[in-house]
């Protein structure tokens, strides 16, 4: 193999329209979620271009006539199809990439996806039910990862969502995941106080 | 209010009370505790008791309902401010922020199911273009690690590892089903009661490891009470301290007391 | 979870801006060259307009400010990444982000020098999460490897150092590796059990 380096690239740095087709280029190529600060550094631009470029891509990939869209995954962007094309891409005899999730596994994944940074024990405390399991089955799935370790005695294991996360839930970071708040709670408590009014006690 | 639960698999203990919740159209801040506690034991004891680990958890929750069912019956304690406090309070909570993380994870799911329709596509990076990706060097990648680092972390996941194993169980090499008999245990803590004539309830408990053990010690020492055996006080630090009342003896116990366990908390129940 | 089987399908067929829509999400996702009566078979219409659609799409794509293109091969068509941009490309493979092993690696990659041979399972009951992932990047960086098979049920894979690691610290076997004493390990041992019997009561 010849050994290639970085003299022999011409470094220069795109702009405008050619630097949008850079970025569809890429994004297109490695099919993969790339972070802008990789596509600026690449491309030899700064981030607010680069994010100029994936905003004007954005808007031509919402036209009509298109059948891909650009998402967001935190600060990394991928290509992937319109959701509405699903049934001829199936009918092609392909399948999508869908975990099957159990009700535990879910219930454990929602707790992670809302607390983290969190441990085994808090998940535990939450659920009233040893989660190490359900932990490890989420971990194997790529959708959840360990952070590092709390500065608790023990050092126990903090776990949190991955982008892989993101994608299977189509959400583009985590705080765009639905609303949990102490609202959510108050809706509870006022049902079951609707609740218990009907009932004669 | 009576109920048949079907013996459906529930997620743990939390998920079983909930829906003993809302089977029964109760309001989760006025949880009829007798009530509950009753359905809850009922299931428990018919569940398949494969599977100890989770059996125990089940087990906890149901001594947590009996420790509340206590509670309610005694006196209500109050805080600072002089409030009642609601022995159930905490379980609320707990139920409440199940609750929400079960219904979260259902949002959960229905997200799911609409971003599953995206197709993402594979990595189409042609061959001359991947020529040029560099190796990786382990060098480069072992840079920062000397064989002291390296020691010296290999060392701290082993003494987390030892921090999690609980010595007492890891003792055991299977664990068997406990057989703890109520009336065993009534004998037990009243000789004890006798012998000691005062003594705290710390101090007895430490003779008792598991949970379930400790459990039926509580329950033992409820029973002496209702008896006129034993009675409890407590001191300003806190501590319980049980003193044998003066004349009393073990015939004063009942004869017809069941055996206790998982199938006993029932029988218990009854009387 | 919701089986999508071919009759529940709606067949329907595509037309307009949204048969070309759909060419180009079947395009896209399948990466590979796809032949004109296999897209007319399963858009359920006719190649004409497939043509058509396609040509539609050629055009789109001739604009500056894009980084694809759709190329002809006999019957088949493709997309791929205009020619202009395989310079950014090769860029993206030549300055990948500098590896570095995580925390998570740093712990499996100790685990595995002193306890190889060792399984997978081993690992994770001595970190108490599982660490597949782990284990998978630390073989890819050439830092861990394959050593056989355990006589145990499943016959699990067997992991150990590579030469590699021991050339790189210097040291001729993994009995050289510093040591763990007998006597520290009863220290964490005794030390657990203080603290259990303070939680116990």
């Amino acid at each position: 193999m010849d050994e290639h380096s970085m003299d022999e690239i011409l470094l220069r740095s795109y702009e405008g329209e050619e630097l949008q087709a850079a970025v569809e280029a890429i994004l297109f190529t490695t099919g993969k979620a790339v972070e802008t600060p990789d596509l600026a550094r690449v491309l030899h631009t700064d981030t607010g271009k680069i994010l100029e470029a994936l905003t004007r891509l954005q808007q031509l990939y919402a036209e009509p006539g298109r059948g891909i869209t650009l998402v967001r995954l935190e600060d990394a962007w991928q290509l992937c199809t319109k959701k509405d094309f699903y049934d001829c891409l199936i009918e092609l005899e392909l399948t999508p990439k869908k975990p099957k999730l159990t009700e535990v596994q879910l219930e454990t994944l929602s707790v992670i996806a809302y607390k983290q940074p969190v441990t085994k024990s808090e998940i535990e405390r939450i659920r009233g039910v040893n989660s190490d399991h359900a932990v490890n089955r989420l971990i194997e799935y790529g959708l959840v990862r360990e952070l590092g370790r709390a500065k608790l005695p023990g050092r126990p294991i903090l776990f949190g969502t991955t982008e892989e996360f993101l994608r299977i839930f189509g959400v583009s970071s985590r705080d765009d995941l639905p609303d949990i708040s102490p609202v959510k709670l108050e809706d509870f408590r006022q049902e079951a106080e609707k609740e218990a009014e009907t009932i004669v006690v | 209010m009576s109920l048949e639960v079907e013996l459906q698999v529930f997620d743990g203990p939390l998920d079983l009370l909930l829906q003993l919740i809302e089977k029964n159209k109760i309001n989760i801040f006025d949880i009829p505790i007798v009530e509950i506690t009753d359905q809850y034991l009922s299931y428990v004891q018919k569940m398949e008791e494969e599977d100890l680990g989770v059996m125990s958890e089940f087990m906890v929750m149901a001594a947590t309902l009996i420790s509340i069912k206590c509670r309610m019956l005694l006196p209500r304690e109050v805080d600072e401010e002089g409030e009642e406090i609601d022995p159930r309070t905490e379980l609320v909570q707990q139920l409440l922020e199940y609750k929400t993380y079960k219904y979260m994870s259902d949002l959960l799911r229905d997200r799911m199911g609409d971003a599953s329709r995206s197709f993402y596509k594979g990595d189409s990076t042609p061959k001359e273009v991947l020529s040029y990706r560099p190796e990786i060097s382990p060098e480069e990648l072992l840079a920062n690690l000397t064989l002291e680092k390296l020691h010296d972390i290999f060392h701290s996941v082993i003494r987390r590892q030892e921090e999690k194993i609980d010595p007492v169980r890891s003792r055991f090499g299977t664990i068997e089903k406990e057989e703890v008999s109520l009336d065993e245990k009534l004998v037990f803590v009243g000789e004890y009661a006798l012998e000691k004539k005062a003594f705290s309830f710390r101090e007895l408990l430490l003779r008792h490891r598991t949970k379930t053990q400790i459990v039926v010690t509580f329950l033992a020492v409820l029973e002496l009470m209702k008896y006129g055996i034993l009675t409890a006080s407590q001191t300003e630090d806190g501590e319980i301290l049980l003193c044998a009342v003066s004349g009393a003896d073990l015939s004063m116990i009942p004869k017809e007391t069941e055996e206790y366990g998982p199938e006993g908390a029932a029988a218990e129940r009854e009387r």
